[in-house]
């Protein structure tokens, strides 16, 4: 258990072996079909992740609270921007990555200049979201996924995955480069780790940590537009899913909430252990109580796994 | 029979043997002295006797009898007590509360009376030398390290216990404050108790001690009475076989530079903490700036780096204004500044070697990318300037000895050479051969044209390397000392002149 | 004479309550025609339950005539409507029944709403096969009257058999991944009993997996999926909630107000204070006739139907 | 190493300051004073006895888990799972009343098992947090996920009517006052008796560090399981409120009342680190919540707007409340 590389080692050991348990209880769940498509499902909150994990990499009790809003905005915006035109599909992108800049802005100014704890800036943010969503909800045509973005979702796009695992691995390969070869990335980390050292490296502490916050609300706008190519139709509230379990894949994949170190490859790997470990729930016949005892408990367990807090007694 | 006997203690944090074999006698009625370098194991072994931390072998003896200490509270109920070199207090709770935090008078509720009563009495041991806004109900948040320390001190005095620890209790105190601290200690002693104390300071020891323990490399390696030892015994036993080159932190000062090209210009300049402080530093030149601890040099430091911006006066570089509102704008002008605070302001912890060496670098080069080979290449003659001792780049900056810490911290400004480098107490918390090498190294940068400002909480060090000393005293500068007036009897008396 | 009506909605997560709200409000204005003023005052806001019962006590301090409410609890508003009854103000619930004899219920009955879907999947599937059903919250009031509705309906069929029941909270994208998940653990499914919402989700996972000749599913009433209904030629069936029932139940209020007096007095239901309103229930026979009501509004409008003035009126002695 | 040895400055607002430093509540408190006025501007009767009973009453169970909160976060910890323990509680002792047939003695064992129940969820947290060192935010949210299983196992489905003896005397009146104001004014009692105990002390010494607090001989694991212990305790007191204003037990009725107590702990001025704030600043918080959503009915906002007034509003507050009293503070 010293290898270093622990908690992504953990997960995928996980996933197997949860895989394995879902195939023994409901013969079917480990199928190559429905390994990718609870792929998808776990794309769509490891998408969300990503800017989470940015957010809590950047420490100083970093969180993103508000990502089911974007989700739910950007799934939202989307709809009404492409409303099912092809050739919508490039204004919905960027009118969602500006709206979701644009929050992630003002989170990570309320996080920076006003000093507000991000749990708390966030959280409001999270209620101005939602109060937005009925205000936009309420006067605005309907939206309906583009064919070509919900093809992109469930559709094999090359070598037999459909596009948005494609997208997955890219931002995947892009986080990794990011945290590991660019100075950004260096500067993440040392923010996280001891930002008045930062500071007195001369690294622009303020502004790395507001971008941060700005790309979380990018990546949870990403993930609302793919959700939207996943259901098809915009509703509301469809972001609301992904608050706490966004921050559960970032823990389960190894990166501890007081941020400085860990990275993304784990939570992707958090990801797809927190939906497969749903998708087992689901499949099984139990009763809703039943389920949510064991769900809970078995989240308890994994933590074990992860990231427990230094002893007191060294 | 020793009323406290550690034998053959030992522990190991992952790869590192943090203590291999400390063995510790002490008396009733002793002030054993514990003293080796950074790093040797002492906080260590201290921990272990006061229960936080376990050890992984060894034995605790206490009047004779085995005795296993499962934790603080635990040590507490055997009579021990303990001053934490990194102090232990709670930033919002009172001076009060903080002195009896284990031990709040009363019963299910906190009798604040008996609260104020008690710690009244541990405060008066302090009478007029607390400093200014010390009271029983002052928050400990808003008091200055030097206060914060004398709480910690406070502390472990109100536990009564027979036997006390004091690991490193002076590094921010002030000389009264020191003065009568060890009058306090004396009188314990003669009450029968049981002292350990840790400094690194020579002069203290010797002023103190009745018997020396010496640590090298996590061993205890002797034990003598101080009456039958000097300095250069104790120091020969610290550092083992290689005890050459310890006396070149004295060595004179290279000939005055005064009539070289001024690169740093201050005039007037005024802050939090200090005022109307001006200076010209030429190239080549080590600026030192002495007095008292906490008189205002290192807020001047730290307001020229941009750390904390000055509120009024003028700074010109190269005879440029120097508008030094960020660290981001003063490094970009071409300023270094290193502190002695390494755990706060310099060490990203947990990260590698290669990111802790290159912020400064990348920042200056305006790199965007992390070539990690490139940056290795770049790094690598800065480290081995300052004989910094690492395994790789890769491993994390937490693995190595805090001295080579430092030495990495350094490095990181020297990739690119600065034109002034701003010296806050570099040496601080490092031991006498990474001192050694890291004030040849300053000589040597000065020699080769930088312009250099050296605080040190240490007198001798600024004697032996400062061209020029500015002697500040409450928050201004009273005296300048050049030349011959360079002696540890003028700087002393500068530093308690009125301001 | 004038009237002034509170409305009180705990829970603003979907089109369908907006709908609701909207339509109850050009219900209140139509009564200007008849020499009425009518006028609402709105509270509509995520809140939990104190949230609501704040509600109530703010509709009390504002004066109001009447409160109509879509309770997010059948039992917590006990109290607070008695003091409603004591400061003299008419309290109806509707959408969800209430268990206070100081409030009555206009609105459809959820169990029957629930029974009728699996009436039409039973005679759908000719009474045999594997049916799994996706419902909301587990513990929603709405949720376990429908979930005991289907039950008793697929007890009375011996050869269908319930082989997974999941929750999937009224969510139409849980709705998708979790019968994306019994797909791939059931491949011998025949129907599916969904509700609301999760149905759209439900039948992109089954269209998702090639499925939708093989299986017939529970439908909703959204334009986007009437749409999609028809053009796929689904093979589903939709009991409708309209989202009406707020304004029926506003219609009624208003005559209850003017001191007429109903025909049958409401005492249906469980808590014997219910006024039954008809369910709508569509399938292929008149999906044609809902696309055609739906045409030309925005997706996530609902197939709506509501009680008028002079249907509530007939009620009235 | 700040080696700055100047006096801070005294300047006009001094007064402010140390006041703000006692007091942090002052910054929340003067907000409920501006809210109660803008209420009683636009809906009289809001700010009227009864109003002001029934806001009491409302809001008594948010108030209640503000303060279970409190105590957590005192120790720089937080809980997650506060509004699924209510809601457990309430299922438990609706269920427990109703077997036992409902009489007083139905009702005070009911209430007991309650205690005990919030007592055991508080204490499983605190295990899990403190003992086991799992990280706080992600722990509790899964704790919660199991409670509120476990109450739906208890009660699959809202109804079963509380005994009308508890509910009556909830929401009843004795000697013309009503029972609610005897409830706050007992709870302003036993908080400040809680103020003066050891165990608020040494909750904020563990919140202001916990290492240092260890190292001093606190027991500072057992110290964070009490804390979680009380604020289960508390949960299941704001349980008794909701289950006295509801009359009926809901599996789901607290789900949604967590993130408003994390809220008003933060406008009451406590500190989410740990280490500094108080409980009447959560209690004032909480009542802040409540009459921001009349402020927002009273003054007419039209339906499809007030959620995002609201938002807005909270998030305003919040953020006055912060900047305030640090403004003060420094
Ligand atoms: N936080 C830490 N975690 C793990 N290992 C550590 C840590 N700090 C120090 N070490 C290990 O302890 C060893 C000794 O460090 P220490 O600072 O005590 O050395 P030293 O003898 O004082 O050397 P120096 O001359 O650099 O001061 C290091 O080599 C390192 O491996
Ligand atoms: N918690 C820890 N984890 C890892 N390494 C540690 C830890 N504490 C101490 N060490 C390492 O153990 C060694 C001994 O440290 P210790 O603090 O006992 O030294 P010291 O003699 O007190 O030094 P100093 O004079 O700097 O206070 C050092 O190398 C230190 O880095
Ligand atoms: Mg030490
Ligand atoms: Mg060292």
């Amino acid at each position: 258990m010293a290898a270093l590389k622990a908690p992504l080692m953990v997960a995928l050991l996980l996933i197997v072996l949860l895989l394995a348990l879902g195939e023994y209880l409901s013969p079917g769940f480990a199928s190559a079909q429905q390994i990718l498509r609870l792929l998808i499902v776990a794309a769509l909150m490891g998408i969300v992740a990503a800017g989470q994990n940015l957010v809590i990499l950047g420490g100083r009790e970093g969180i993103d609270l508000s990502v089911g809003g974007v989700v739910s905005l950007a799934a939202i915006i989307a709809g009404n921007l492409m409303s099912g035109q092809d050739s919508g599909i490039l204004l919905a992108v960027l009118g969602c990555l500006a709206a979701g800049a644009l929050i992630g802005l003002i989170n990570g100014i309320g996080v920076t200049l006003l000093r507000i704890p991000p749990l708390v800036m966030t959280l409001g943010m999270l209620g101005v979201l939602q109060g937005l969503l009925v205000v936009i909800r309420n006067g605005i045509p309907s939206g309906r996924a583009a064919p070509g973005l919900s093809g992109f979702v469930t559709q094999p796009l090359f070598l037999g995955l459909p596009g948005i695992i494609w997208l997955w691995i890219a931002i995947g390969l892009l986080m990794a480069f990011l945290l590991r070869r660019t100075i950004l990335g260096y500067r993440i980390y040392a923010i996280g780790s001891n930002e008045q050292a930062a500071f007195m490296a001369g690294m622009p502490v303020k502004t790395t940590r507001i971008l941060l916050f700005v790309l979380s609300g990018m990546f949870a706008a990403i993930a609302g537009i793919c959700l939207l190519g996943y259901t098809g139709s915009s509703f509301a509230n469809v972001g609301e899913q992904y608050m706490l379990p966004s921050i559960i894949a970032v823990v389960f994949g190894g990166t501890p909430l007081s941020g400085g170190k860990g990275g993304y490859t784990g939570t992707m790997a958090g990801a797809i252990l927190l939906t497969v470990l749903q998708g087992i729930l689901t499949t099984v016949n139990i009763d809703e109580s039943g389920r949510q005892m064991v769900f809970g408990a078995t989240l308890l367990l994994l933590m074990l796994f992860y990231g427990r807090g230094q002893a007191l007694r060294t | 029979m020793a009323r406290l006997v550690a034998k053959a203690v030992s522990k190991t944090y992952g790869a590192t043997k943090a203590l291999r074999r400390g063995d510790l006698e002490v008396e009733a009625g002793e002030v054993h002295v514990l003293i080796g370098s950074n790093g040797s194991g002492k906080s260590t072994l201290c921990k272990i006797v006061a229960g936080s931390v376990r050890p992984d072998s060894g034995e605790l003896l206490l009047d004779g009898k085995p005795v296993t200490i499962n934790d603080p509270q635990e040590a507490k109920t055997y009579g021990i007590g303990i001053f934490y070199q990194e102090l232990s207090l709670a930033a919002h709770r009172t001076v009060a509360e903080n002195i009896l935090l284990s031990n709040l008078p009363g019963g299910v509720f906190v009798d604040r009376k008996q609260l104020v009563a008690t710690a009244s009495r541990y405060i008066a041991l302090f009478d007029g030398v607390t400093g200014e806004g010390f009271s029983a109900g002052a928050t400990v948040e808003a008091l200055r390290p030097d206060q914060r320390q004398l709480v910690e001190i406070m502390k472990a005095l109100s536990t009564e216990a027979p036997i006390l620890i004091f690991d490193e209790p002076t590094s921010a105190l002030d000389r009264a404050q020191v003065d009568r601290f060890f009058d306090i200690l004396r009188r314990l002693k003669a009450e029968g108790r049981s002292i350990v104390f840790i400094s690194h300071r020579m002069d203290e020891i010797f002023a103190l001690g009745d018997r020396v323990t010496v640590i090298r490399d996590g061993e205890t390696v002797a034990t003598k009475r101080i009456d039958e030892t000097d300095a250069a015994e104790v120091i020969r036993l610290m550092v083992g076989g290689e005890s050459a080159g310890m006396e070149t932190a004295a060595r004179a000062p290279a000939a005055n530079k005064a009539a070289a090209q001024t690169v740093l210009s201050v005039g007037n300049l005024s802050g939090v903490g200090f005022h109307n402080v001006s200076f010209d530093l030429a190239a080549g030149e080590i600026l030192g700036l002495g007095g008292l601890h906490g008189q205002g040099q290192s807020a001047v430091l730290r307001a020229l780096f941009g750390a904390s911006p000055p509120s009024s006066g003028s700074v010109s570089l190269k005879g440029e204004p120097l508008d030094a509102n960020s660290p981001r704008a003063t490094i970009k002008r071409g300023v270094a500044y290193v502190s002695g605070d390494r755990r706060r302001d310099g060490v990203i912890a947990g990260r590698p070697i290669l990111e802790n060496v290159t912020p400064i670098h990348a920042l200056k080069q305006r790199l965007a990318l992390a070539a990690p080979s490139s940056l290795r290449d770049r790094a690598k003659p800065a480290l081995e300037a300052l004989r910094t001792k690492f395994a790789g780049f890769g491993h994390p900056i937490s693995s190595l000895s805090g001295g080579n810490q430092q030495k990495i911290v350094i490095a990181r400004w020297l990739i690119d050479r600065p034109d002034v480098l701003l010296l806050d107490d570099p040496t601080k918390g490092i031991d006498l051969s990474a001192k050694t090498d890291l004030f040849q190294l300053i000589r040597k940068l000065a020699a080769e044209g930088m312009a250099i400002v050296l605080y040190s909480s240490e007198d001798a060090e600024l004697l032996g390397n400062a061209d020029r000393i500015l002697v500040f005293n409450g928050g201004g500068v009273t005296r300048e000392l050049t030349g011959a007036d360079r002696t540890a009897f003028n700087l002393y008396q500068a530093a308690y002149e009125a301001a | 004479e004038d009237f002034k009506i509170g409305l009180s909605n705990g829970w603003v997560g979907s089109e369908w309550r907006t709908q609701m709200i909207e339509e109850a409000q050009a219900a209140a204005a139509a009564w200007k025609e008849k020499g009425h003023n009518v006028e609402v005052v709105v509270q509509s806001a995520n809140v939990d339950v104190p949230g609501q019962i704040a509600h109530v006590r703010n509709f009390i301090s504002e004066g109001v005539d009447a409160i109509i409410i879509n309770p997010n609890s059948p039992t917590a508003f006990d109290p607070v409507f008695a003091q409603a009854k004591e400061a003299g103000i008419l309290v109806i619930a509707t959408d969800a029944e209430v268990s206070s004899p100081d409030a009555m219920y206009v609105g459809i009955d959820q169990k029957a709403w629930g029974a009728a879907g699996a009436e039409w999947l039973a005679k759908t599937l000719n009474g045999k096969g594997n049916v799994v059903a996706i419902n909301g919250v587990a513990g929603h009031p709405a949720n376990e009257m429908r979930v005991a509705g289907y039950k008793e309906v697929f007890a009375k069929h011996p050869d269908i058999k319930i082989v997974n029941e999941v929750n999937a909270n009224w969510d139409q994208a849980q709705g998708q991944q979790a019968m994306q998940n019994l797909l791939a653990t059931y491949p011998d499914i025949a129907g599916v009993w969904v509700q609301d919402g999760m149905a759209a989700g439900a039948w992109k996972s089954i269209m998702d997996a090639n499925k939708s000749d093989q299986i017939a599913a529970t439908g909703e009433i959204r334009k986007d999926f009437i749409d999609l209904w028809t053009k796929d030629k689904l093979n589903s069936g939709a009991s409708v909630n309209p989202p009406g029932v707020m304004a029926s139940a506003l219609n009624v209020a208003v005559l209850l107000l003017q001191d007429k007096e109903l025909k049958e007095p409401a005492t249906a239901g469980q808590y014997g204070n219910a006024m039954y309103l008809d369910i709508p229930f569509i399938d292929s026979s008149n999906l044609a006739e809902a696309a055609k009501q739906v045409e030309g509004k925005p997706g996530y409008y609902s197939y709506t139907d509501q009680l008028s003035i002079e249907e509530a009126e007939a009620l009235f002695k | 190493m700040s080696d700055i040895a100047i006096a801070p400055p005294k300047t006009a607002g001094h007064g402010l300051k140390r006041a703000i430093e006692r007091f942090p509540f002052l910054p929340a408190l003067l907000i409920l004073v501006v809210l109660l006025v803008l209420n009683g501007l636009y809906q009289p009767r809001s700010v009227s006895l009864v109003g002001i009973t029934g806001l009491v009453k409302t809001y008594l169970a948010l108030m209640l888990l503000a303060v279970a909160q409190t105590y957590v976060v005192y120790a720089g910890d937080i809980d997650l799972s506060a509004g699924a323990i209510v809601s457990l509680v309430n299922v438990s002792i609706i269920t427990a009343m109703d077997a036992l047939g409902g009489g007083t003695s139905a009702v005070l064992l009911g209430l007991g098992l309650g205690l005990l129940v919030g007592l055991a969820c508080g204490i499983v947290n605190g295990i899990v947090v403190a003992a086991l060192r799992l990280q706080a935010i992600v722990a509790t949210f899964a704790t919660s996920i199991f409670f509120t299983g476990l109450a739906l196992y208890v009660l699959p489905v809202a109804g079963t009517p509380a005994p009308t003896a508890f509910w009556r005397t909830y929401g009843g009146r004795i000697l013309d006052i009503p029972f609610v104001m005897y409830a706050a004014v007992l709870l302003a009692v036993l908080l400040l008796v809680l103020a003066r105990t050891q165990l608020t002390t040494r909750l904020l010494a563990v919140g202001d560090d916990q290492q240092a607090a260890y190292q001093s001989g606190l027991p500072v694991t057992r110290i964070r399981i009490t804390g979680y212990a009380l604020a289960g305790l508390f949960a299941a007191l704001a349980a008794f409120c909701i289950t006295g204003d509801t009359a009926s037990g809901d599996p789901l009725v607290g789900g949604k009342m967590t993130l408003n107590s994390v809220a008003a702990v933060v406008l009451g001025g406590t500190a989410l680190a740990g280490g500094f704030g108080t409980v009447t600043g959560s209690v004032i918080g909480a009542l802040i919540i409540g009459l921001i959503g009349s402020l927002v009915f009273f003054v007419g906002t039209p339906s499809e707007w007030q959620n995002l007034v609201q938002g807005v509003a909270i998030l305003v507050a919040l953020m006055v409340g912060i900047l305030v009293s640090r403004g003060a503070r420094r």
